[in-house]
Order: C-alpha cells, then sequence, then structure tokens
C-alpha cells in the first residue's frame, strides 16, 4: 500500500511536471492581441450600459447566463435536497458567543448590506453587478449568524421562504430575458437597452436584471450556508 | 507572456498533483478549487485581458482590458462555488457513512458492502 | 509591478496549503489563495472579477469549508502500541481500535488523537484526566481504576517460555520489554494474543509457545470523570456490533 | 427563433416543477409535448434549408453565441426528445418527487441547448449544467454507494472541465473567439503551430472525461449502474452522447483524428473486456455503453462528412437500444428482486412480458441483427469511406459487442403477461418500435438504399455471422473459465490517468 502511494505520488509529481513544461512551452501568447475597438463601443451605445462586462454578461452572453444561474439553482437544490432531513443535528449554541465578535457584527451588518445593495443596484454603471452583490449580501448575513446564533436568524426567516425568493427571482430573470425581445424584436435581447451609458436609468432590462440576479444568488447562497450551519458538519 | 499565465499553469499543475497524490477528501476538494481557481487566473492574465478596467462612459481608454474573458470569468467563478457546495454535501454525507475521509478507504468500504450485499 | 509579488506568493502558499497534514489550514490556504486573486484581478483591471472573487471564492467558500470541518473539541487516546490493533504506520495511526475510535470521534464531531505511551503511563495519564479513552490491546481484569467498555473483540492466552507461569499475566508490559524478557528465557510469561502475534513476527518461535484455556477480550478504558463518554462509546461499539462494521474492520486487520 | 425557445422552453418547465409534486409531474408532461411540437417544427425547418442558424440577440458571432441546428444536431434532438418521452412515461404513476423532474428536465434542456450550441464557452457551461444536473440524479436515493459513485464523478468531471476552460482560454487567447466556426477559420490560418496542440489536447482530454472514453470515464459504469433505471437510460442514451457530440465537433475544426482513432479503438476493446467479465446486469450495460462509444469515434476518425454522419447515426441508434436495454432491465430488476445477470435468469419466470419483449428487441438490435437499428448502424460506418482498418474494428468490435450479451440470452423468454404499469409498457413498446423503425429512417434520410439487394443479403449474412461469432466466443470463454478480477477504480489513479491521457492526444494531434 505504501509502495504504491509513494509510485502514484512519483508519476503524479513526473506528470505535473511535465504538464508545466509542456503548457509553458506550447502556449505561446500573443505579446498584444488588437481588441474590436468598434465592435464594443457598439456594444456600449446599444444596451447603454457603461460596465462593458454587465453589458456582455447581462446582454451579449445572457443566454450563457441564464445556464450559469440554472448551474447555481441545482447546487441550491442539491445542498437543500440532501441536508434538509438527513442525520445532523441542527446546533443549538451560537457559533461564537464573544461579545467583540457579536458587537462587531452589529456595526458591520449594515455596512456590509449597504455596499451589497450599492453593487447590484450600480452594477451596470461600476463594477460589482447581481453575482457580487448577492454574495456580499450573503456575507453580511452570516456576520448576524455568527453573532446570534443560527436558529434565531432561522425563526425569523424560513427556509421555505427563500426557496420561493429564489424561483420567483429566477422566473422574473427568465421574464426579463424572454418577454421584452419576444415583444418588441429578437428573443434574449434587449430592445428597451440605450439611453445615456453612465446614467443610473440606462440599460433597459439590465439594471432590473442585475437586481433579480442579487435576490436569486443571495437567497441560494444563504439557503447554502443555512443548511450548512443546521446540519453539523463534520467531515 | 504575463506572470499571471506561468502563475496559473503552476497552480493547475500542483493542484492536479494534490488530486493524484492525497488521499484525504477534504484535500481533493481544496485542489479541484484551486484547479477553478487557476482557469480563472489565466482567462484573466491573458495578454489582452490585462489593462484598464473596461468600464467607461466616454470613449474606451486606449489600453483596455477584453471584457469578455471577464464576463467568462464571472460566469466560472458562481459555476465552482455550485460545484464545490454540492461536493462538500456528499462528502458529508459519506463521512457520516463511513466515518473517514480517505478515498481509498472509502472505495474498499463501499466494495466490502457489495461483497456483502451480493453474498447474501 | 505589485501584481508580481502577489502572483508570486500564490504557488508557495496554494503548495503548502496542499502538501501538509492539517485540514482546517488547507481550507485557510484556500480562502488566503482566494483572496490574493482578487487583488490580483482588481491590479490587472478587472474589478468586477475582483468583488465575485472575494465575496463568493474567498467569503462564502472559505466559511462553508470551516463549517463542514469544524469540531466541537476534541478525543484525547493514551495507548500502548499493539500491532495490529494500534499502530503507528510512517506517521499515520492504523488499527481495528483506531478505526473504531476514529469512527466514534468523528460521530461526536471531536478531532482524534493519539499518543502512544507505556501502559502504566497510560493510565496514570486517564486517572489525571488528561487524556479520555485508554487503548492499545487493554484486557480488563477486575478492579480497574478506570471505566471499562464492553469487550469488542475476544483474545486467547497463551503461555510463552518452558515451565509453569508463576507470576500475573504479563499483558501490560511494552512489546520491547517482553521480547527481552522471552529472549532471556528464565520465566515463561502469560500474554495476549495480539501480543503473541507481535511477538511471533519479530523471531519468537511456535514451538515455544502453549496455550491455555482462558480467555479474555479486548476494551477500552475511559476516564472516570467522563460517565457520558463511557456510555457514548458503549453505545458506538453496540451499534458497530449490530451492523456488522465491527467484524469488517476486525477482518480488515487480523484475517 | 424556434431554436433558442427550445432550451427555454425545459428551463421555463424546470422552474415552474417547483410549485408542487403533483404539478410537477404535469408540467413535466406539458413542456415535453411543447418542445417535441418545437422540434417537429425545426426538423421541418431544416429538412427545407439544410441549415438553421441563430445569432442569439443578434449579436456579432465574435462575441455573442451562435447556435445552429443540422442533420446532426436534429438526429441528436430528436432522440433527446423520444428518450425524455420514454422516460417520462416509464415514471407515469411513481410517485417521484418533484426535484427528480427539475433535474430531469433541466438535464435534458441543457442536453437540448448544448445539441445546438456553436460556442465553446456556452458548450463549457452547459457541461457544467449536465454534470451537476446528472450528479445529482445519479445520487438521488442516497445509497452510500451512489453518493460515492457521484462524488467520483463530480470530482474527476470538474478536474476536466477545468482542462477544458484551460483549452478554450488558450483559444481565446490567440483568436479572440469561442465561436466554433470562427475559430475553424482561424485555426485554418494558424496552420501546425504548437498552440494548436496544447488546445487540441486539452479540449479533447477535457470533454472526454465527460464523454464515456474508457480509459478517461472509469467512472461511467458505476454512476450508470447504481442510478434509477430511467435516468441511467437518459445518461447512456442522451447525456454520454454530449460528451462524444462536443469531441464531433472538434474533430471538425482541430486536426484530432488520429487521437480519435486510438481513443475509440482503446475504447471500444476495452469496454468489450470489462462487459464480457461483468456479472451485473446494468453495470455490463454501462461497459457496453463504452464500446458503442467507440465505434463511434472510430467513425469519427474517418473525417469525412459521411463519418461525421456515419458516427451519430450509431450514437442516436445505440440511444434507442441502450434505453430500451435499460428500461427493460430495470422492469426486470424490479420483477425479480435481483441484479446480477444469472440470478435474473433464475427467476426468469418473472419477469413481465413487456420487458422480455422489449429486451429481445433491445438485444438484437445491439448486436446488428439485420432489420434492427444496429445493422443499419453499422452499414453506414462501413460506407462511410474509412480504410480497411476502421473496416476491420467495425467487424471486431461488432464481434466483442455480441459476445457479453450471449450472457443474457437466458433471459429473453416470453414471459408472463401483466405486471407491469401502463406508462412503462407505452414507454418500452416506444422505444422497442423506435429500434425496429430506425432503418426506415435511415433510408429515408438517405433517399434511398444505395447497394443492390443482392448485396444487402451479403450484408445481412455477415451481421448474422458476426453475431453468432460472438456468442460463439462467449461460450468458449465460459468454458475456459477465465475469470478476471473485479475491477475497482481508485480516484486517485484514474485522475493521473488523465493527465498520461492528455500527453498521448497531445503527442497524438496533427499527425494526419
Amino acid at each position: 500500500m505504501r509502495r504504491r502511494q509513494a509510485a502514484l505520488t512519483l508519476a503524479g509529481a513526473a506528470a505535473a511536471i511535465g504538464f508545466c513544461v509542456v503548457a509553458l512551452l506550447t502556449i505561446d501568447l500573443p505579446g498584444d492581441a488588437a481588441l474590436p475597438r468598434e465592435a464594443l463601443t457598439a456594444v456600449r451605445d446599444k444596451t447603454g450600459v457603461s460596465n462593458l462586462v454587465a453589458a456582455l454578461l447581462l446582454d451579449v452572453r445572457l443566454y450563457d447566463t441564464l445556464f450559469e444561474l440554472f448551474v447555481f439553482s441545482m447546487a441550491v437544490l442539491g445542498v437543500r435536497s440532501f441536508l434538509k432531513d438527513s442525520a445532523g443535528p441542527a446546533v443549538r449554541e451560537p457559533l461564537a458567543e464573544s461579545h467583540v465578535v457579536r458587537h462587531a457584527a452589529y456595526v458591520l451588518f449594515p455596512a456590509v448590506a449597504l455596499l451589497a445593495a450599492y453593487l447590484a443596484v450600480f452594477g451596470h454603471v461600476a463594477p460589482g453587478g447581481g453575482f457580487g452583490g448577492g454574495a456580499v449580501a450573503a456575507t453580511g448575513f452570516l456576520l448576524v449568524c455568527v453573532a446570534l446564533g443560527v436558529e434565531v436568524l432561522a425563526s425569523r426567516i424560513r427556509d421555505g421562504v427563500l426557496e420561493w425568493i429564489e424561483g420567483l427571482s429566477m422566473l422574473g430573470v427568465l421574464a426579463f430575458a424572454v418577454l421584452p425581445g419576444a415583444a418588441w424584436g429578437e428573443l434574449l435581447s434587449n430592445p428597451l437597452g440605450g439611453g445615456r451609458p453612465g446614467g443610473l436609468a440606462s440599460g433597459g432590462a439590465i439594471p432590473a436584471l442585475n437586481l433579480l440576479i442579487a435576490c436569486k444568488v443571495f437567497a441560494g447562497a444563504w439557503a447554502v450556508t443555512y443548511h450548512f450551519v443546521r446540519h453539523r458538519g463534520e467531515v | 507572456m504575463t506572470t499571471g499565465v506561468v502563475v496559473a499553469v503552476v497552480l493547475f499543475a500542483l493542484a492536479a498533483l494534490a488530486l493524484v497524490a492525497r488521499r484525504d477528501l477534504v484535500f481533493k476538494l481544496v485542489a479541484l478549487g484551486m484547479i477553478n481557481g487557476s482557469t480563472v487566473l489565466l482567462l484573466v492574465s491573458l495578454p489582452r485581458s490585462v489593462g484598464r478596467p473596461p468600464i467607461a462612459a466616454g470613449p474606451l481608454a486606449e489600453r483596455l482590458a477584453d471584457p469578455l474573458p471577464q464576463a467568462f470569468v464571472l460566469a466560472t467563478i458562481v459555476i465552482n462555488f455550485a460545484v464545490l457546495a454540492l461536493a462538500l454535501v456528499f462528502v458529508m454525507l459519506l463521512v457520516e457513512r463511513y466515518h473517514t475521509t480517505d478515498a481509498r478507504r472509502i472505495e474498499q468500504l463501499v466494495h466490502e458492502e457489495e461483497e456483502s450485499c451480493s453474498s447474501s | 509591478m505589485s501584481a508580481v509579488v502577489v502572483l508570486a506568493a500564490l504557488p508557495v502558499i496554494c503548495a503548502y496549503a496542499l502538501f501538509q497534514r492539517r485540514r482546517w489550514v488547507a481550507v485557510l490556504g484556500m480562502g488566503m489563495a482566494s483572496f490574493l486573486l482578487a487583488v490580483v484581478y482588481v491590479l490587472q483591471g478587472a474589478p468586477d472579477v475582483a468583488v465575485a472573487e472575494a465575496a463568493i471564492g474567498a467569503a462564502l467558500v472559505t466559511f462553508i469549508y470551516v463549517l463542514a470541518i469544524r469540531r466541537t473539541g476534541r478525543l484525547v487516546v493514551i495507548a500502548a502500541e499493539v500491532p495490529g490493533l494500534l499502530h503507528r504506520r510512517g506517521r499515520e495511526v492504523d488499527g481495528v481500535e483506531f478505526e473504531i475510535l476514529q469512527g466514534f470521534a468523528t460521530k461526536l464531531g471531536l478531532d482524534l488523537t493519539v499518543r502512544f505511551a507505556t501502559f502504566d503511563d497510560a493510565m496514570e495519564a486517564l486517572r489525571g484526566g488528561s487524556a479520555d479513552i485508554l487503548a492499545g490491546g487493554f484486557v480488563p481484569q477486575t478492579g480497574e481504576p478506570a471505566l471499562v467498555t464492553r469487550g469488542f473483540l475476544d483474545t486467547r492466552f497463551y503461555v510463552v517460555g518452558a515451565g509453569e507461569p508463576c507470576e500475573a499475566p504479563r499483558f501490560r508490559d511494552e512489546l520491547r520489554a517482553l521480547l527481552r524478557r522471552v529472549e532471556a528465557g528464565d520465566v515463561p510469561v502469560t500474554i495476549d494474543l495480539a501480543r503473541l502475534l507481535a511477538l511471533m513476527r519479530r523471531g519468537v518461535e511456535a514451538a515455544n509457545v502453549a496455550a491455555t484455556d482462558a480467555v479474555g477480550h479486548y476494551a477500552f478504558g475511559v476516564c472516570r470523570r467522563r460517565p457520558d463518554l463511557h456510555a457514548r462509546l458503549e453505545r458506538h461499539l453496540e451499534e458497530i456490533e449490530a451492523t456488522g462494521a465491527l467484524e469488517r474492520i476486525v477482518e480488515r486487520y487480523l484475517a | 427563433m424556434l431554436l433558442v425557445l427550445i432550451p427555454i422552453v425545459h428551463l421555463l418547465g424546470a422552474l415552474l416543477c417547483l410549485i408542487g409534486d403533483r404539478a410537477a409531474r404535469a408540467v413535466a408532461r406539458v413542456s415535453w409535448a411543447v418542445s417535441a411540437g418545437l422540434v417537429v417544427a425545426v426538423s421541418v425547418a431544416v429538412t427545407r434549408a439544410g441549415e438553421l442558424t441563430v445569432r442569439v440577440g443578434g449579436w456579432p458571432t465574435r462575441m455573442g453565441v451562435e447556435l445552429a441546428c443540422d442533420q446532426v444536431s436534429l438526429a441528436f434532438l430528436a432522440l433527446l426528445t423520444i428518450l425524455h418521452g420514454s422516460v417520462l412515461a416509464y415514471e407515469w404513476g411513481t410517485r417521484r418527487r418533484r426535484s427528480f423532474y427539475v433535474l430531469v428536465s433541466v438535464l435534458v434542456g441543457a442536453a437540448a441547448a448544448f445539441t445546438l450550441s456553436r460556442d465553446l464557452f456556452n458548450m463549457y457551461v452547459l457541461l457544467e449544467l449536465l454534470t451537476l444536473a446528472s450528479y445529482l440524479l445519479v445520487g438521488h436515493a442516497r445509497r452510500p454507494e451512489q453518493l460515492w459513485a457521484s462524488l467520483k464523478y463530480l470530482v474527476l468531471a470538474s478536474f476536466g472541465m477545468g482542462l477544458f476552460l484551460m483549452g478554450a482560454a488558450v483559444i481565446y487567447a490567440h483568436l479572440g473567439t469561442m465561436n466554433l466556426p470562427a475559430i475553424g477559420e482561424g485555426l485554418r490560418a494558424a496552420g501546425d503551430a504548437p498552440w494548436v496542440r496544447l488546445a487540441a489536447a486539452l479540449l479533447v482530454t477535457g470533454i472526454g472525461v465527460k464523454s464515456g472514453i474508457f480509459v478517461l470515464s472509469l467512472w461511467l459504469p458505476a454512476a450508470h449502474a447504481v442510478a434509477p433505471s430511467s435516468i441511467s437510460a437518459l445518461l447512456s442514451g442522451v447525456v454520454v452522447k454530449m460528451g462524444v457530440l462536443g469531441l464531433l465537433r472538434f474533430a471538425e475544426i482541430l486536426p484530432v483524428h488520429d487521437a480519435l482513432l486510438v481513443l475509440g479503438v482503446l475504447t471500444g476493446l476495452l469496454g468489450i473486456g470489462f462487459a464480457l467479465f461483468e456479472r451485473d446486469l446494468k453495470r455490463m450495460l454501462a461497459y457496453s455503453t463504452l464500446s458503442q462509444i467507440g465505434y463511434a469515434l472510430v467513425a469519427f476518425s474517418v473525417g469525412t462528412r459521411a463519418g461525421a454522419l456515419a458516427g451519430d447515426a450509431y450514437l442516436a441508434a445505440h440511444g434507442l437500444f441502450k434505453a430500451t436495454l435499460f428500461l427493460a432491465a430495470g422492469t426486470a430488476i424490479r420483477a425479480t428482486g435481483e441484479t446480477a445477470v444469472d440470478r435474473i435468469a433464475a427467476a426468469r419466470q418473472k419477469i413481465p412480458r413487456a420487458a422480455g419483449v422489449a429486451l429481445a428487441v433491445g438485444t438484437l438490435g445491439i448486436v446488428g441483427l439485420p432489420p434492427l437499428a444496429g445493422f443499419w448502424a453499422k452499414e453506414l460506418i462501413l460506407t462511410a469511406g474509412g480504410g480497411a482498418l476502421v473496416s476491420t474494428m467495425v467487424v471486431v468490435l461488432g464481434v466483442g459487442t455480441a459476445a457479453p450479451f450471449a450472457r443474457i440470452i437466458p433471459l429473453l423468454r416470453l414471459g408472463r403477461a401483466g405486471g407491469v404499469r401502463v406508462g412503462e409498457r407505452v414507454a418500452l413498446a416506444a422505444l422497442s418500435l423506435g429500434v425496429v423503425a430506425f432503418g426506415g429512417s435511415v433510408v429515408w434520410w438517405r433517399g434511398g438504399y444505395g447497394p443492390a439487394l443482392g448485396q444487402l443479403a451479403l450484408e445481412a449474412a455477415r451481421a448474422v455471422a458476426v453475431a453468432a461469432t460472438g456468442a460463439l466466443a462467449y461460450a468458449l470463454l465460459k468454458r475456459s473459465r477465465v475469470r478476471l478480477r473485479c475491477v475497482r477504480f481508485f480516484l486517485e489513479e484514474a485522475t493521473l490517468i488523465v493527465l498520461v491521457v492528455f500527453f498521448v492526444v497531445f503527442a497524438l494531434v496533427g499527425a494526419d
């Protein structure tokens, strides 16, 4: 057994070094590739969104993003259905009982919540966006969770509610993705887009999509962590 | 070639080695996370995707970072979170059953159980 | 330029995190690497990616990992080393007793620590409360100064050396001391099966060994001050016996 | 327009399935019906126009996602619709929870989108979605061995996806696009540059993990065999094919034909070897899936349009008969309460008639007896214009395919009447009909069968001879009492093998 382990490690090391050598010798990246500036400018002007990443993510490649959101939903569904009624006992005691932690959490939570809201609302004109915003919001809730103990929060927010929020915001994303296009143009396009790039009220469906995605990611990430906390994990 | 690309390849190789050499499932999952991280790093460190942030209301900056890999990478990060969370759930359930995180031992235990099932 | 410095740190952190022994170090290393990656992304002109990586990769993923691997405490086992039952293999510990106790610790969400000592020192540690469980081929007799669990494995006693044994059974000695005694050959000694097998593997000849009718069983000792732990260990033993898991463990090491 | 709608219908269905358990069943059926209607509409349009192309949202292909439906995609879409319908029918009357229907809808939606996708990154996202959905479906019943099979699958698959994404990144770095036709043009201009080899090796190895290439897919038999039977049918019939379809798309633009030939031969032979010695019925079927993937790869390695279409037809045919076999096996296993072939054979009087007939049709189909699907599909590969090596491989693999199935000859009884749900009967009957009618559709598709009737008879005779040789080989082997040790695959070795295959493919790329 030990000899086999040593052989495995050796072979793995050889393969890893070989991989490095092969990849670095042949990757041969071009020094400087020209960006298609006209195309990017066209994207920016057509969507009216000054954050090009948001424009690409939520308009040009919205089709990808839809599937990606479903990947996220699959994970949440899996975590929920596998941890919901498995044998793990619920934790009764709070994770941390230190006063410092508790007060720090109370002070930090509003700041984190504000940051999350900013990221989601201004996602089309500044860095951030729905994914970042939702994840930051979930992190803020985790802070509270650390301070109060998960059961306190769980008594206020039911898992079923989270499930509905998640499903409905996903439905909203689908609706905003499909309906405007179906009514006024091509499917999965953003006919309401336009406006002055950099303005808050620009980008047609994109700000709404950002908000909905933030809701969804928040609900999903929170549900995942909630179930992890409840199921006293022991790996 | 940027430093980021080299580091990404090295990280990938390191994590692959850990996948082969480490038997503990937690380390395997950490290695998977690093593999995902290295692909993200590679996409963002391509020569064309290093530059000024692609956010501009006016004319586009001279040395602009390519926004397309960034859009890809955002998707990838979310997908990786999903994969890792699910894998971790399964590891937790397996540990509850077999009380070990050693991949080889779990394989043996599963096999033994199947044997005893089919022989009875 | 600053990106290069941060990038250079990454392989080091990752290599250390992946190839050391503690799980929580690996998880924190991953979180750290994620955070550094986010810094790199900011420096390379990808603030959106950086926000997502920091919030998801560094915060959420690390948090769920910590939740998954956290322990509520530590279970200290002190034991004499007996091959097959509880022995060192390289830097790891292995054996029937180890596997039973590992399962028990995992069930309680505790980290298992095994310390090896001579039997007398082990008993002393148990009495003093610096260890929770006594293991390592422990064959309980009446009047032990510890809580004793049910036996999980039967054993027999053997006499090594010629003549009538005149002393109490010597199955609490260290193996090396036993071997020296046997090789000296002055007094025949009574030992249990696991120790006999270990001695025979070290060159004691079968011709010198005589079986006795006496039987006993291996068990665990639990610190007197931990009756709750004792009750739970009893239940755990009962359980693995009922499910047949115990039988499989024993087969794997002693078949 | 139509093309975008097909996946969206499935995704919407998946969302609505979340409402409740009873609603989920209704929604799943309705969304199947709608998508089936869409597929019919698409197939009419494709037969009229040759190929449908959609740029989603009207964006230029350099950045946006392009969807296209040609004959290859259409065959997969049709197969997908048939299998999805059969699975829903098969589960009609069972009390599955809503999450089951959600997962099946997502799985089918992702597969449908994958058949249409012409974008490297879109393929990556869809493959991940397929992985997660099938991962959850395999572990659905939470038995420990299912959890373990699932976890192994997930670890290997996401390792493969890491390789895939690296390959995509290399291509993007050089060509600045993820659009497959555009990449094809760029690669033609790049010629035989070293980075092309690297990208090709990364992409092929990465997707190979998901596509049932044997040395890369050691996870597959374990995962497919422990899943519920209807899910096994979907996994073997469709999900594995998506990886192979990805390989086909790469074979069109990357110089990987030799690598595919080598991998195909290896896959075929090893799959047969393991199928021969496997006692568990479903696991044997899963191993035989691997050997059948070998056929398709050998056909792809011809490198012509005819070769691609032949491989594609073989995959479609395989989807039909393997799904038939898995569903029938599921019914037989449920009726007898056994999983090993010889034990099921011992209790064979309990097998319901519907399952018995379907099992017979599926077996005759897979060994390639004349009027059934396997025969026609093999004919297409033989006439695709490959060299002597390809024809030899088809014959060798044919013998090898027939041999393991000789083991289930004792199962082939008419059995007793009744004992199955209506939906089950419908599903089995529909799939069996598909196996029988496949030849007709091939003839229709090619506008008549080319060779003269006499030659056809000759081919039929050869097919019978191949099947008989296979059965004979099995009988001989059984006499000789060769025992292969049960194969257990450890995660570590499997990961190492993936890395090794990367080097092998790297060495083989561009050799033609």
